[in-house]
């Protein structure tokens, strides 16, 4: 092994050896600068591989053949080498990506580089506290010069900025060094460490003065807006290492910092790194410029792994696991981000849509966008779980809670940016393509995939990456070139096949759950087969969804569960994205779920209690003061996903925005991985209380007033798909109620909502997008009169709205019929009162539908228009013979659910499934009879009708009476616009969107208040310096008061 | 062996229809000092629509309205027994209970609103958009009425609901839940399209409606229904509130007099607009139900 | 002709240009046809019993004897009682009663809600006006003889005819109706051409198709 | 008497600052932040400082054996050394970035250098 | 005026930090742990006579090599600046001539500088002062000739050299410790010899001599940047 100094060795040697070369030996100096951090990296990777693969111990490394303190040491372990072989990697990376900028500068620019990178290394390894100011010292002068390597003018005055700002560092840094030294008589960390009570018997604020130091380089808020600026200005490869490498290497020297405080001044770091964290978040919301945005992000995550820090002796083994898996997937995602910047030639966050084009570079975007905000399978996901784990084992749930705010926040934009990349105008201006750059950020996405496999294999929890279904659905990023039809070919075989290869391992419910996700979405996918492009990015977002709810089905724990569900939810955004409009809808979404997810997360971390391996059936032993919190939080998330009223606002722009086929998707099949949560959640925790207040009996309120809510919106809509995705928020709420209700007959008709609601909304869905397909419009006004035209979507469309509205014989009245019997037993009254208003509601929003676009008047322009494609209707007319089989058999699904929730509910069968009928305690339905009695008469009455009336004279659509007029055009004699208007004027008033006045309010002022609040950097370096004494004071007055 | 049966409770209760809307409508006429229709004009009507020697067609959802419009009224009848205690009059109940009989009312309101869209009429759905409208009011408190009842008999059985209430009228769920039927009661002025809750039919606004387009043998078809499914519908409530019927005299009699109710109130109070209806129902109305489900 | 029967060309979704041509797009073309009587005598009869006591009156008051009509609602008179009644709309009417003088202007629509009557159907004229044009024989906007335009059936003359005479008349509709002589409509079909023609020759905007359904 | 030069490290530290943060010349920042560093070096003499001994250099006047009782605390010498390094180069380097930012704007003045906010 | 009366209350605050560091501050009596061990074990180990050379050079060298690092940093980044935009500039002003007594006395001094530098920064490990008090002497000649005449040319190639050998000499002589003694910068490389002698205490004074080349070739480097962007 070869010793560490050599990297600092290697370093200065090679800077100094540039300045002997000749000047115009410009490629000879660029070899050595390349040679030398190539050189560096393999001295720290070599340690790496010596402490990852074969367990060495941590070494101390002497220099002047003294021992420490009197001699300066540096120590070599883990964390060191991986930050070293970080630093050496980005720096070679930089150096790569900055070849045009290297050689015009000349090799003074290489030595400044070789030498930041030296420095960074320094501050890693040294042991030693005045060493350490050296070493940061040399950062900080490095980035003086490299700042000035940027194109951007502007850079002049940031690293000006950063000077002075600097210079205010140094003196405090100093002023508290000598005096620690003075009380403890050493400047060798450890040994400062082991003084400690020395230390603060008169030198606390010396600590404190050097603590605050080194925060200030981690550019805490308020005293960080110098740091904002040279992320705007500088060369994106030099601000790519000043966020990875710098960034990286400050937060070590914190960590080393903090080693020697102790445990009492952890609070402090945390308390700084949450404030910055959460601040930076939501100024970054407002802003438009790519680089500086990253900055505020690169500032927050640091905020966040600062925050981490602070909880080092909460996390204990832990530790670096968590706050490596931040750190690392900050600084590859950063890099790669700054890397990308440099290719896009505009400065504006819609500029990158240029990267469209390029679907390699989109899926960069992706990926690093995914481990910034901690995804699965990137670390950053790992890490986030054991952080949520260890602060709820440790009662720092309002940390938590800040945590999850803000990287909901940054999660918010960053999606809000991806929605732009992929939706905004290309820009005139492009990109600046560049081989070499290209492949340097490319090689960070294979980082990240790496660091991913990494932190998979130490987790504790399973590798994700080994998951078959996860790696299913990658398979198909690398078959992306694959024409649609072949891709979907193997789509709907894997999920046939994975049910195929699983369905004996499931119980009732999860083979309910499974069948309506794995067959179900093939049968959606029928649908897909009518693409003729090749349809990039589809089949990896759809089959991301789909390993999610494979994997969800089959959870056993907790983490494989919360897993599953955000890949389910990931995988879902992306194909929401793919609508033509739907970019703001995504993101509402996104936002949404991984609102609820981050509420599921601190629901599971509350029910653990630090158990490692928590089984979600353990969920029902979980105790006293944390199950009905554990319960709340858990209910709030699966809610978010079954859009319950409150939380319901992505809905209907997501699934109606949607193309064609995924809208169904999302409505027919995502929207039970809500439904499945919930079930499971029930059936482990049971009923619990909050204050007194039973929880179950909120749900059952927030479901009745879903079901209403969605009724009565849906019918005041004219886009025929948002119709249909407010009628999903009715449904769910029916679902949610019968869950609530939690009796046996309720969860047997959530379950009954479950297949219908697949079955029928996927069939509207599919119909309804085949007819938007070929009507050009979703407005449903713009349409009519196209039955003759479509008939089988109108076939379809009928059988839908009339299982819908729960109209016998078909198999929306089993639900009905489950419902009336489930609520004799119900504890609750009143809100089933509700529930009664929003069922016949649901006949207005139906009858608009099937009337608006295939009764009434056919318009001229549709006079020649098809019916919908037949991979479309193929499928439309499976879920009729589905719906009709399930309508005079619905035993054949439920009978074995119901027997597998008896034991839930005393052990009795809550239905008597015997002969044709089927016999409640209350009550008796024979599906068949039904069916018969109502077929034989329609079916006479049918013919007789047709018999007397065989001379009928068959008119035209104007061949109405019309008080002795005749019509003026089609498109004024189809009523349809605004066409409850009465039900307006009397019920209009429900219909106010005070949640969306509400979640708009919220996103305004938070938008407002960054907007106002930013303008606190204003730009003037003073103003900046005197942010930074003012953060030293204020935190003195705040801390050292209160210590 | 029910089939016959069934077949005589239809024959029975449609002529039985036909005439006492003639005889209510004669009754109706002699309020207002005339002499009023024959009581068989409503059979003469009738053929003589399927007299007709021409019709048209929109199309085959125009077929379809009526069908669905008369398998409602027939199937309504038919899933709830007619006279309490009779084998041979207890019809197709064995295949279902309340509830049935409760979703199957929207049967014919659905079909019959697809049928008229079909013909491309405005008038037609400006009709039914206020028809249905004001039937999502008008349900409610029955809806909560049943609801009441079933948790007062604990069962969903139309047959155990009539058997409970055997024994006396005052065993009658007029008297035992006077909230629930009062709540029901309103909701039954709602469906029956009289005065005050016509407004879907505003004669020369609309021209009647939904139905506009509909002539001959479609109307035919759908008087039919006029006279059919109001009986079947108080057939239902005469089960649920009225202690049911033993025999058809005491059918013939409850049915009428329930019937009278809303003609009643049709006589003496002029039209709502669609807006005033609902709020009617929600204000008037559904507290009363929602009393009654509460109380019960 | 109006502008919106005018042909037209639009545009589809998927970009191809069609031609509209509303009046063959919008309206059936099929002429009327001569029904014949059902194929028994006796069913005929019955038939055209049911007929004469189900008369069913369009409400369109075309002229000022519309006025003469309403009182026959009332308790004196009540026409309720021999099967008279008003709907409101042509699908569901039998008998057209034209209430008085017809100015060309309303001559267009009653020729419109007549085709839209379903067969069998009649017409009463109302007043001397339908009879010879009355004292509008030389009116420039009103037609003479009703007579020219539509088969009628009964002629109720006076001016204004009182409501008796209205259910005199009537009964003598019903009279004609049960002895089968009530053919108008088949009259109708079979002199089409004679018709149009008539009605063409006054009416000059002609704005519909020549048979309304 | 031995806090006097501490107190006057202090004074000098706040009193470069002071200039720092409220002079909008460029070149006058550099200066005070001069100050201030005189300042702190003045400090870190101070704590190495013992009343009554002298320099860490062994010779005929402190012999070796004498030493740990004779000497002051030769570290922050060697501290203040390397301190005063770091302060020349980045003063240095300021005096650079205020020579190009007066180049690139003719003027000194630092409230004018705000292209860069929010 | 609010920012002049901020920046009083916040220093107000900081000196209220200061003066509690300052209350709370009590001399040691003795000295301490670290500086014990340097004055017992410094004379004996590393033979230097001046304690401090001892720690600047060997005992803190990395320290040492990072304050070079700062000069050479200081010193390119100047070079890299104010370089690029000199093309620019071809403009010359006129300058008056320097006196005569300038430059008589600078012809004369500059020798005696250089030599007293060298005479500093040689005998850093035995008296007082070392490399960076002789590279400044020596720089400080530099400054007298651009004093005498400022559009003196001094070459860039010749002071990189300088400035980059004695900087990679320091390195190997760092990393000859490394193989040969005891750590990275370790003097024994070379024996520790007679103390108080100036062949003494390894290779002490050999690296502060390159130190003190290095410093005196950096400061020239600078002053040098610095004075030729007075010509535009």
């Amino acid at each position: 092994m070869v010793s560490p100094l050599y990297i600092i060795a290697v370093g200065l040697g090679a800077a100094f050896l540039l300045g002997l070369l000749p000047e115009k030996w410009q490629r000879a100096a660029y070899g050595v600068t390349l040679l030398a951090l190539a050189l560096m990296g393999w001295i720290a990777g070599s340690w790496l591989w010596a402490f990852a693969l074969q367990g060495a111990a941590p070494v101390e490394i002497f220099t002047a053949g003294t021992q420490p303190p009197f001699a300066i040491n540096f120590r070599v372990g883990l964390a060191e080498a991986s930050l070293a072989l970080l630093m050496a990697l980005t720096g070679l990376h930089a150096a790569l990506y900055m070849r045009d900028t290297l050689f015009k500068q000349g090799r003074r620019a290489m030595a400044v580089l070789l030498i930041f990178v030296m420095a960074t290394c320094g501050v890693i390894f040294t042991r030693d506290l005045f060493n350490l100011f050296v070493f940061m010292e040399l950062v900080v002068i490095s980035t003086g010069g490299l700042v000035l390597l940027s194109a951007d003018r502007r850079a002049l005055g940031a690293g000006l900025k950063y000077l002075i700002v600097s210079q205010l560092v140094s003196i405090l840094m100093l002023v508290g060094m000598v005096f620690a030294y003075h009380a403890t008589g050493t400047l060798n960390i450890d040994g400062m460490a082991a003084a400690q009570v020395d230390l603060f018997k008169g030198g606390a604020l010396a600590f404190f003065l050097m603590l605050m130091a080194v925060l200030a380089e981690l550019k805490p808020f308020p005293a960080n807006g110098w740091g904002l600026d040279i992320y705007e200005s500088a060369h994106p490869a030099f601000a790519a290492l000043f966020s990875a490498a710098t960034g990286a290497a400050t937060v070590y020297a914190a960590d080393k910092l903090l080693l020697i405080g102790g445990a009492q001044w952890l609070p402090l770091a945390s308390a700084i790194g949450i404030v910055t964290f959460v601040v930076a978040n939501i100024f970054a919301l407002v802003q438009d410029n790519d680089r500086r945005l990253l900055g505020y992000s690169s500032i927050a995550q640091v905020g966040l792994i600062l925050t981490v820090i602070g909880q080092r002796d909460l996390l204990g083994e832990q530790y670096y696991f968590v706050a490596g898996g931040i750190l690392l997937a900050h600084a590859v995602a950063k890099a790669g981000l700054f890397w990308l910047s440099g290719l896009v030639a505009a400065r504006g966050l819609g500029d990158w849509a240029a990267l469209r084009g390029h679907p390699v570079l989109v899926f960069a975007f992706v990926t690093f966008i995914a481990l910034l905000v901690g995804l699965p399978p990137f670390p950053g996901f790992y890490a986030k779980w054991e952080l949520a784990h260890a602060l709820a084992a440790n009662g720092q749930l309002w940390l938590l809670g800040l945590i999850l705010f803000g990287a909901l926040l940054e999660a918010a934009y960053l999606f809000r940016w991806f929605g732009y990349v992929l939706k905004r105008e290309q820009p005139q201006t492009g990109l600046l393509l560049q081989a070499i750059k290209e492949d340097v950020a490319l090689s960070a996405v294979v980082v990240a995939w790496l660091l991913a496999y990494l932190w998979g294999e130490l987790s504790g929890q399973g590798n994700l990456l080994q998951a078959i279904p996860l790696l299913f659905a990658l398979l198909f990023l690398p078959l992306d070139w694959l024409p649609a039809k072949l891709k979907n070919g193997l789509a709907v075989a894997g999920l046939v096949g994975w049910f195929y290869l699983h369905y004996p391992s499931y119980d009732a419910l999860q083979l309910i759950f499974a069948a309506v996700m794995l067959p179900g979405g093939a049968i959606i996918l029928l649908a897909s087969f009518q693409t003729q492009q090749r349809r990039v990015g589809f089949y990896p977002a759809a089959m991301l969804m789909f390993a999610g709810l494979a994997m969800l089905i089959e959870a056993k724990t907790s983490f494989a569960f919360f897993a599953a569900w955000e890949l389910l939810t990931v995988g879902s955004y992306f194909l929401i994205l793919r609508g033509k409009h739907s970019e703001p809808h995504a993101l509402s979404y996104i936002v949404f779920s991984l609102g609820g997810a981050f509420l599921m997360l601190a629901g599971f971390a509350l029910a653990a209690q630090g158990v490692p391996d928590f089984k979600i059936a353990a969920l029902a032993q979980v105790a006293e003061p944390f199950a009905p919190w554990v319960f709340a939080l858990l209910a709030i998330g699966f809610m978010t996903k079954t859009a319950a009223v409150g939380v319901h606002i992505w809905l209907p722009g997501a699934h109606a925005e949607a193309e064609t086929d995924v809208s169904p998707l999302v409505s027919g099949i995502l929207l039970k991985a809500g439904l499945f949560g919930l079930f499971v959640l029930l059936m482990t925790m049971g009923k619990q209380q909050l204050y007194g207040v039973e929880l179950t009996h909120v749900m059952l309120w927030i479901g009745a007033i879903s079901a209403l809510i969605g009724n009565l919106l849906a019918i005041f809509q004219e886009d025929a798909k948002r119709l249909l995705a407010y009628s999903s928020i009715g449904q769910m709420g029916y679902a949610l109620f019968g869950l609530a209700m939690m009796n046996h007959l309720g969860w047997l008709m959530a379950l009954m909502f479950v297949i219908n609601h697949y079955i029928y909304k996927s069939m509207l869905f599919l119909s309804v997008g085949g007819v938007a397909k070929r009507t050009g419009t979703r407005d449903m006004y713009r349409m009519g009169g196209l039955i003759t035209l479509m008939p089988l979507s109108f076939i379809a469309t009928m059988i839908g709205i009339i299982a819908v509205s729960g109209v016998p014989p078909l198999s929306g009245f089993g639900g009905r019929w489950i419902f009336y019997n489930a609520i004799m037993t119900a504890e609750y009254r009143l809100p089933m009162v509700i529930i009664f208003l929003a069922g016949p509601i649901a006949f207005l929003y139906l009858f608009r539908l099937i009337h608006t676009i295939f009764l009434g008047q056919l318009k001229d322009e549709l006079r020649t228009v098809k019916e919908a494609p037949f991979w479309i209707v193929l499928p439309q007319m499976i879920f009729v013979v589905a719906l009709l089989v399930f309508a005079l058999v619905p035993g054949m699904a439920l009978r074995h659910v119901d027997a597998y929730l008896a034991p839930f509910f005393g052990g009795q069968s809550g239905l008597d499934w015997a002969g044709l009928t089927i016999t409640s305690e209350f009550g008796y339905w024979s599906p068949v009879s039904i069916m018969l009695v109502i077929g034989v008469i329609f079916a006479t009455l049918f013919a007789w009708l047709l018999f007397v009336n065989r001379r009928a004279q068959p008119v035209k659509q104007f061949n109405i009476v019309f008080a002795g007029e005749r019509p003026f055009r089609p498109e004024t004699t189809h009523f349809a616009w605004n066409f409850f208007a009465p039900y307006r004027k009397a019920l209009g008033f429900l219909t106010q969107p005070l949640v969306t006045i509400f979640w708009e309010t919220l996103t305004e002022l938070l938008h407002s208040a960054a907007d106002i609040l930013r303008r606190m950097y204003t730009g003037n370096g003073q103003t900046y310096a005197i942010h930074l004494l003012a953060f030293v004071i204020i935190v003195y007055l705040l801390w050292m008061g209160g210590l | 062996m029910r089939i016959p049966w069934a077949l005589l409770t239809l024959f029975i209760v449609i002529n039985y229809g036909l005439l006492m809307t003639a005889l209510v409508q004669k009754i109706g006429a002699r309020v207002g000092r005339r002499h009023g229709i024959p009581i068989w004009q409503n059979y003469i009507d009738m053929l003589k629509n399927y007299a007709l020697r021409t019709s048209i067609t929109h199309g085959v959802m125009f077929y379809l309205g009526p069908v669905f419009r008369l398998s409602g009224g027939v199937g309504l009848l038919l899933f709830v027994p007619s006279i309490y205690g009779s084998e041979m009059f207890a019809n197709f109940s064995f295949a279902g209970d309340l509830i049935l009989a409760l979703y199957f009312v929207f049967f014919g309101t659905l079909g019959m609103a697809l049928g008229a869209a079909e013909s491309g009429h405005p008038y037609s759905a400006i009709g039914i958009t206020r028809g249905l409208s004001q039937m999502t009011a008008a349900e409610l408190p029955f809806a909560l009425a049943v609801f009441a009842v079933a948790l007062q008999y604990q069962t969903l059985s139309v047959t155990e609901i009539v058997a409970a209430q055997q024994g006396g009228v005052l065993h009658w769920t007029l008297f035992t839940n006077p909230l629930a039927v009062a709540a029901a009661m309103m909701s039954f002025l709602g469906s029956m399209m009289r005065p005050p809750f016509d407004v879907v039919l505003a004669p020369q606004e609309i021209p009647i409606g939904p139905p506009t387009e509909y002539h001959s043998s479609f109307l035919a078809m759908m008087q039919t229904n006029r006279a059919l499914f109001p009986v079947a519908k108080i057939v239902v409530y005469m089960n649920l509130f009225f202690g049911g019927a033993g025999s058809w005299p005491e059918f013939f009699l409850k049915v009428f007099l329930i019937y009278m109710v809303s003609a009643f109130v049709g006589v003496v109070f002029p039209r709502f607009r669609v807006e005033q209806s609902i709020r009617w129902f929600l204000i008037w109305a559904v507290p009363l139900g929602i009393l009654a489900v509460v109380l019960v | 002709m109006k502008e919106e029967l005018l042909k037209r060309i639009v545009k589809t979704p998927d970009g191809q240009e069609i031609e509209i041509d509303p009046l063959r797009d919008y309206y059936c073309e099929a002429g009327p046809t001569v029904q014949p009587p059902a194929y028994t005598a006796i069913i005929e009869k019955l038939f055209n019993w049911a007929r004469s006591e189900s008369l069913w009156i369009l409400g369109f008051g075309t002229g000022c004897g519309a006025i003469e009509m309403r009182p026959l609602m009332t308790p004196r008179f009540d026409a309720y009682r021999y099967g008279i009644q008003w709907r409101p709309t042509p699908r569901q009417s039998n008998l057209f009663v034209i209430s008085g003088y017809l100015s060309v202007k309303t001559l267009k629509r009653v020729i419109r809600s007549y085709e839209q009557m379903q067969g069998p159907k009649y017409v009463v004229g109302l007043g001397s006006c339908t009879i010879n044009g009355g004292m509008y024989w030389d009116s420039y906007n009103t037609i003479k003889r009703l007579d020219d335009y539509l088969p009628v059936d009964v002629y109720i003359a006076g001016c204004m005819p009182r409501p008796e005479a209205l259910l005199a008349g009537f009964e003598e509709l019903k009279k004609i109706i049960r002895a089968g002589k009530a053919e108008g409509a088949n009259q109708y079909a079979a002199n089409f051409d004679w018709y149009k023609a008539n009605q063409k020759s006054v009416i000059h905007d002609w704005d519909m198709p020549d048979y309304n359904w | 008497m031995d806090w006097i030069a501490m107190a006057t490290g202090f004074i000098l530290i706040l009193m470069g600052l002071y200039g720092a943060l409220t002079n909008r010349n460029i070149l006058r920042i550099i200066v005070s932040f001069s100050v201030a560093n005189t300042g702190v070096n003045l400090v870190l003499v101070a704590v190495g400082y013992m009343r009554g001994r002298t320099a860490p250099i062994l010779d005929e006047a402190v012999p070796m054996a004498d030493a740990v009782t004779r000497i002051i605390d030769p570290l922050p010498q060697a501290l203040v050394l390397t301190a005063i390094v770091i302060g020349l180069g980045v003063t240095a380097l300021m005096l650079t970035y205020a020579y190009k930012l007066y180049e690139e704007k003719g003027t000194l003045d630092i409230s004018k250098c705000r292209d860069l906010k929010w | 005026m609010i920012r002049r009366f901020a920046v009083f209350l916040l220093l107000l605050g900081l000196g209220a930090i200061f003066a509690d560091l300052l209350l709370g501050y009590t001399p040691s009596e003795e000295l301490n742990l670290t500086a014990r061990y340097y004055a017992e074990h410094t004379a004996q180990d590393l033979g230097a006579a001046n304690i401090v050379t001892a720690i600047v050079v060997t005992y803190r060298g990395l320290d040492t090599l990072g304050e070079v690092t700062v000069l050479f940093l200081t010193a390119t980044i100047i070079g890299m600046v104010l370089a690029r935009g000199r093309k620019h500039r071809a403009l010359q002003r006129q300058l008056p001539a320097a006196g005569e007594l300038l430059t008589t006395g600078s012809r004369l001094l500059v020798p005696l500088i250089l030599l007293l530098g060298v005479y500093v920064f040689v005998n850093g490990h035995l008296t007082p002062g070392g490399g960076f008090q002789g590279g400044a002497i020596v720089a400080s000649a530099a400054l007298l000739l651009l004093l005498t005449d400022p559009l003196k040319r001094f070459s860039h190639r010749l002071i990189a050299v300088m400035e980059s050998v004695s900087g990679l000499f320091f390195i190997g002589l760092g990393v000859l410790g490394l193989v040969y003694a005891g750590g990275f910068l370790d003097s024994r490389v070379l024996p520790n010899g007679a103390f108080g002698t100036l062949f003494s205490a390894g290779v002490m004074p050999i690296i502060y001599s390159f130190i003190g080349l290095k410093v005196g070739a950096e400061f020239t480097s600078m002053l040098t940047h610095l004075a030729e962007t007075e010509q535009s």
